[in-house]
């Protein structure tokens, strides 16, 4: 198997000239340019994509470990650490699809939980600590990224009844601004995301 | 270092200005600043200067001390540099905030006057292997206009010109035990020849071109440059000491460009630089210092 | 009259540290007769025997080891995160930070440790600033830690070699390969890649030679010209990144250090290319045949999907259990 | 050096040939520097002292909370101020206590209703020490927030006063008079309104005294507010000249 993957594969590392900057030849990840060149930036496999109308994609990808840092416009997921009347501090665990290495820290103000009547938001009625969220990046601030729930689809995923039990048990969500436990029935107020269900998600995909 | 704010058109404005040989305050690339130079200011030290360079301002005061030479070098006396900026150059540099500037040129200073050739040690030897001066050289930074490095060593040169040690006599008592007399006369006292004490020159490489002495807003528009200690001997410039900052790199031709500019200028400030002590040393005169400090 | 008495200096007094070697300037001279002298100009251009490996570690992602002759170093690169002080945070720019740490056991002398720790920190930062793609990680910083773990000279080029190798493992995005490497002149020897003997032998003495060649009677006499310079470059550019500068060296001799350190960089650069490249190469196979597995699996899934849709899920469910050998039929 | 130092000669002058009211020689600049909002120089006798002035700015950080003005004193003394060398230029007690006592005495003279939220930093840097350190730190730091245009309700300055050993009270002490004994007491007073905005003592007085020592101070303030206000003014007109000001003087 590897013996055929060498042939076409074309190992480059930082610093070396991939080929000439063209019309139809774009800066892919991993990559680039000086005096009209493009040139590897990271240590990897070179990898060549078409994308649209003879337009090609010049990118480095790096077998192995990948460096994923949060970028504006990211879905990440994060865990609500502490919450004041003003903003929520998280901790960003996962981006994209990319599970992180070491948690960044993430705040979300109390204007970003949802988009209609944010003067009306209380962050405690929104969420508490512990809770799980997915947030999307709209900026970067000195040392924490700024994050927003104001869209359907983002917001609570998961989180456990606040009594104090032993046995955590996650709550279901009951409408877009409520949670159920489902063992007392207790409902609990939070900014609930609109996740499609797993099960959905997959009889979709075997259909 | 108290960040200049710059737009892309004010770089822009700046880099052409450097490559028409022209720069925003009309000088050519090979110019400096205007400098006045004061020494002898502070009564407590030793030596001291004052140096201003259009808007960087540099106090120095040397203070002496009798310390045990190193064994390896029984023969070299000590020097100690101190940098301290001072929060009245930016709001930044309050507490420890300025401690990394500091470290920097400390270390600069150190690499410099590393070598016996760039600062002859044994002019601070008393008694070799027992005792010998160590000259404490604090420099404080007030105000930072730019060009810190090569302000700060040519304070340093001044204030070490300016430095008066009181002649020490000594005595050998019995079993080995020296006893020292320090003269307590003034007027009584010996001076450091100060030919070949090294001054840092900055060469800034802005666009396709090196200068020097650039302004604080020329510094945030340079991605690379190269500090170059000249130290001169015999007539001819020698470095000792050199060392890249700001982030950048360069081609190796540039590079050499870039050494003997810092070179040939070293050597003119050098130059310079005896003048200004010359006519500061006339001004003085052998009358009791009147100084003027700050109140210019 | 003020008299400052001074008794005798126990340090001094002979016998209580002279069995410590290296102390008085005789014994640097010994040192250096018992040096070999490589002559004026040196013939061979090239590194010391060197090992680089990266990856070495399996809990932190970017590490690194190099040996450089007997130079042995750990470089450890952790993904950038948040600045720690926001005023750190510099226009446009992410920030570098460099620790460098001795192992206990790494040098003889401890006294001097946490300076040079220091210096040599701040030398990598500035020795690594140009390399490194900063734009991409604004607002971050970036920490590299370096571990000496013996000191054989030509630390600083070697941390600097190790912590290149270790940034590209890590995934950091870097413009170019960075190479280091020193070179030292020493009453008029050529020393390239200096021994710890030999810098300390430069540092220690502080060419305190060179003043008896250079005395005032004789102002002619040839100067001793003494002094180190480490240089770390960027080949696809032919930049240098970094030149550090110590000691007293006319121009014509800087340059021509500053050459031979250039020289060296470049046959280290192929031998970090080498290196590299296989780690290339072997985790894109690993990588390829993890993707094939897990193909395979997927396949799998695939078909018992395929099996359960035509077989309807009670049929699936009956041929799928084992019958249990204890139940009396 | 001990106590016992007599610090009148029995001509009636002092160890600096001073008379017991006398001040110091006192000579000071306005906008020293170009960077700062605010800068002043002051030499009084041999304690030299630079201040500047930053602001009114935006609050920093956690202190934002308040809605008042915070007034924010750095006092840092060169390594080569003293006779003795200092490792510390600031940090030490000493001057993290001069630092609160010129907080306390600048907001007692800041209008500060002027500045709500705002932040002013003060920067105190001793050159040359040479007795009354504090006292010329606060007048200097007066110059400069006025070179900064910063309100103020009136000039605040301060002085020093001791007494000698046959009861008389002497006028701003230099380090001499400092080392060698006796009380000392440092007053810092809005001359015109006769407040006391800070008072520190050393050593003891008889109660009897106090009041005497503490006239002689304010009336050392009184003299060194004369003294500022003609600085300020001087400046004033230099600077206005350009606008044509002089003539209005």
């Amino acid at each position: 198997m590897s013996s055929e993957g060498d042939e076409d594969t074309i190992v480059c590392l930082p610093g070396e000239r991939l080929c000439r900057i063209e019309d139809n030849v774009v800066l892919g990840i991993g990559t680039y340019e000086q005096n009209g060149y493009i040139y590897a930036s990271k240590s990897g496999v070179v990898n060549i994509e078409e994308s649209g109308e003879n337009c090609q994609v010049v990118s480095v990808h790096k077998p192995g470990f990948h460096l994923t840092i949060p970028a504006t416009g990211d879905v990440v997921t994060a865990r609500v650490l502490v919450t004041t009347p003003k903003f929520a501090k998280c901790a960003i665990f996962c981006v994209r699809n990319v599970l992180l290495e070491s948690s960044y820290r993430g705040l979300l103000r109390k204007e970003d939980v949802r988009e209609t009547e944010k003067d009306r938001v209380d962050i405690y009625k929104s969420f508490k600590p512990g809770d799980v969220i997915l947030a999307r990046v709209i900026n970067q601030m000195e040392q924490s990224f700024l994050l927003t729930t104001a869209e359907t689809e983002l917001g609570v995923v998961v989180a456990y009844a606040s009594d104090a039990r032993k046995t955590r048990v996650p709550m279901v969500p009951v409408g877009w601004s409520e949670m159920q436990c489902p063992l007392t029935t207790i409902k609990e107020p939070r900014k609930v995301a609109k996740v499609l269900p797993e099960s959905t998600i997959n009889t979709i995909n075997a259909q | 270092m108290a960040y200049v704010a710059l737009s892309e058109a004010e770089k822009t404005f700046i880099l052409h200005g450097v490559e028409e040989d022209f720069r925003c305050d009309g000088r050519s690339r090979r110019d400096y600043r205007p400098m006045e130079l004061e020494t002898a200011l502070v009564s407590n030290a030793s030596g001291s200067a004052r140096l201003r360079l259009a808007n960087t301002d540099i106090l120095v005061g040397i203070k002496t001390e009798i310390d045990v030479p190193d064994p390896l070098t029984p023969e070299f006396g000590k020097l100690e540099f101190f940098v301290d900026c001072s929060a009245n150059a930016t709001p930044e540099f309050e507490g420890r905030g300025g401690s990394d500037l500091a470290q920097e040129l400390v270390l600069a200073l150190e690499n410099a006057y590393e070598s016996p050739l760039a600062f002859d040690y044994r002019t601070l030897c008393l008694i070799p292997g027992q005792q010998c001066w160590k000259l404490y050289i604090d420099i404080l930074i007030l105000e930072c206009g730019g060009n810190l490095h090569d302000a700060v060593s040519l304070a340093a040169k001044a204030a070490l010109h300016n430095t008066k040690l009181p002649r020490v006599t000594a005595s050998l008592l019995d079993a080995g035990v020296t006893d020292l007399i320090i003269s307590d006369n003034p007027y009584d006292c010996t001076r450091l020849t100060i030919d070949t004490v090294p001054l840092l020159v900055t060469v800034c490489k802005i666009g396709d071109y090196c200068l020097v002495d650039p302004s604080a807003e020329e510094e945030v528009c340079s991605p690379v440059s190269i500090v170059v200690s000249v130290s001169m001997r015999n007539g001819e410039a020698f470095l000792s000491g050199s060392h890249m900052t700001g982030g950048g790199a360069m081609h190796r031709d540039t590079m050499r460009n870039c050494l003997d500019l810092g070179l040939s200028i070293g050597e003119q400030l050098n130059t310079l630089l005896a003048k200004m002590l010359k006519q500061e040393e006339e001004r003085v005169g052998p009358k009791r210092p009147k100084t003027v400090g700050f109140l210019k | 009259m003020l008299r400052v008495t001074q008794t005798k200096n126990t340090l001094l007094d002979g016998a209580t540290i002279a069995e410590d070697l290296y102390t008085t300037p005789k014994d640097c001279e010994e040192c250096f007769d018992s040096l070999e002298l490589p002559g004026k100009n040196p013939t061979k251009l090239c590194p010391r025997s060197t090992f680089v490996r990266a990856g070495v570690l399996t809990t932190v992602r970017g590490s690194a080891y190099m040996e450089y002759g007997n130079t042995k170093v750990l470089a450890i690169v952790a993904p950038p995160h948040e600045l720690m002080r926001a005023s750190a945070r510099r226009m446009n720019m992410g920030v570098i930070n460099c620790f460098v740490n001795f192992a206990a056991f790494a040098t003889g002398e401890l006294e001097s440790v946490p300076e040079r720790e220091k210096h040599l920190g701040s030398m990598l930062t500035k020795a690594l600033e140009p390399v490194v793609c900063r734009t991409e990680f604004l607002n971050f910083q970036l920490d590299i830690r370096v571990l000496i773990l013996d000191d054989d000279g030509c630390l600083l080029s070697t941390a600097i070699n190790c912590c290149g190798v270790a940034l590209v493992e890590c995934g950091i995005s870097t413009y170019d390969l960075i190479t280091a490497s020193s070179a030292c002149i020493y009453r008029d020897n050529v020393f390239l890649n200096p021994s710890a003997k030999e810098e300390e032998l430069l540092r220690k003495h502080r060419g305190g030679h060179a003043l008896a060649g250079s005395d005032n009677s004789s102002p002619t006499a040839a100067l001793q010209e003494h002094g180190l310079i480490t240089t770390a470059s960027m080949d696809t550019f032919e930049q240098v990144a970094q030149c550090q500068q110590g000691g007293y060296l006319s121009p014509a001799t800087y340059v021509k250090l500053l050459d031979y350190t250039l020289t060296i960089n470049k046959s280290l650069r192929q031998i970090i290319r080498r290196v590299l490249t296989a780690r290339v190469k072997e985790q894109h196979e690993l990588d390829v045949r993890e993707k094939a597995e897990s193909a395979l699996e997927d396949q799998r899934l695939a078909e018992i999907i395929e099996r359960l849709k035509q077989q309807g899920l009670d049929d699936f469910i009956q041929t799928n259990i084992k019958e249990d050998p204890f139940v009396k039929r | 050096m001990a106590g016992n130092f007599e610090l009148l000669s029995e001509q009636g002058l002092r160890l600096d040939g001073r008379r017991p009211h006398e001040l110091r020689h006192i000579k000071c600049k306005l906008g020293v520097f170009e960077q700062p909002d605010g800068s002043a120089y002051m030499e009084q006798g041999n304690t030299k002292v630079l201040a500047a002035v930053y602001g009114p700015h935006q609050a920093k950080g956690m202190k934002a909370e308040t809605n008042d003005v915070i007034i924010n004193c750095q006092y840092s003394q060169a390594t080569f101020a003293t006779a003795e060398r200092k490792n510390r230029p600031r940090g030490d007690r000493k001057s993290l206590e001069f630092k609160m006592y010129l907080e306390q005495a600048l907001s007692a003279a800041i209008k500060s209703e002027l500045y709500p939220r705002s932040q002013i930093d003060i920067y105190v840097e001793v050159l040359q020490a040479d007795g009354a350190n504090y006292a010329v730190a606060l007048n200097v730091a007066t110059l400069a927030l006025i070179d900064a245009g910063i309100c103020l309700n009136e000039f605040i300055v301060a002085c020093t006063a001791s007494l000698s050993k046959n009861s008389i009270p002497l006028t701003d002490i230099s380090h001499t008079e400092e080392v060698s004994g006796g009380p000392m007491l440092t007053v810092a007073a809005l001359p015109t309104a006769e407040k006391i905005a800070f008072l520190e003592m050393s050593e003891r007085f008889h109660i009897d005294h106090l009041e005497t020592v503490i006239e002689t101070a304010m009336a050392g303030c009184r003299e060194i507010r004369d003294i500022l206000e003609a600085a300020v003014r001087e400046h004033l007109l230099h600077i206005g000249s350009a606008a044509d000001w002089a003539r209005v003087g």
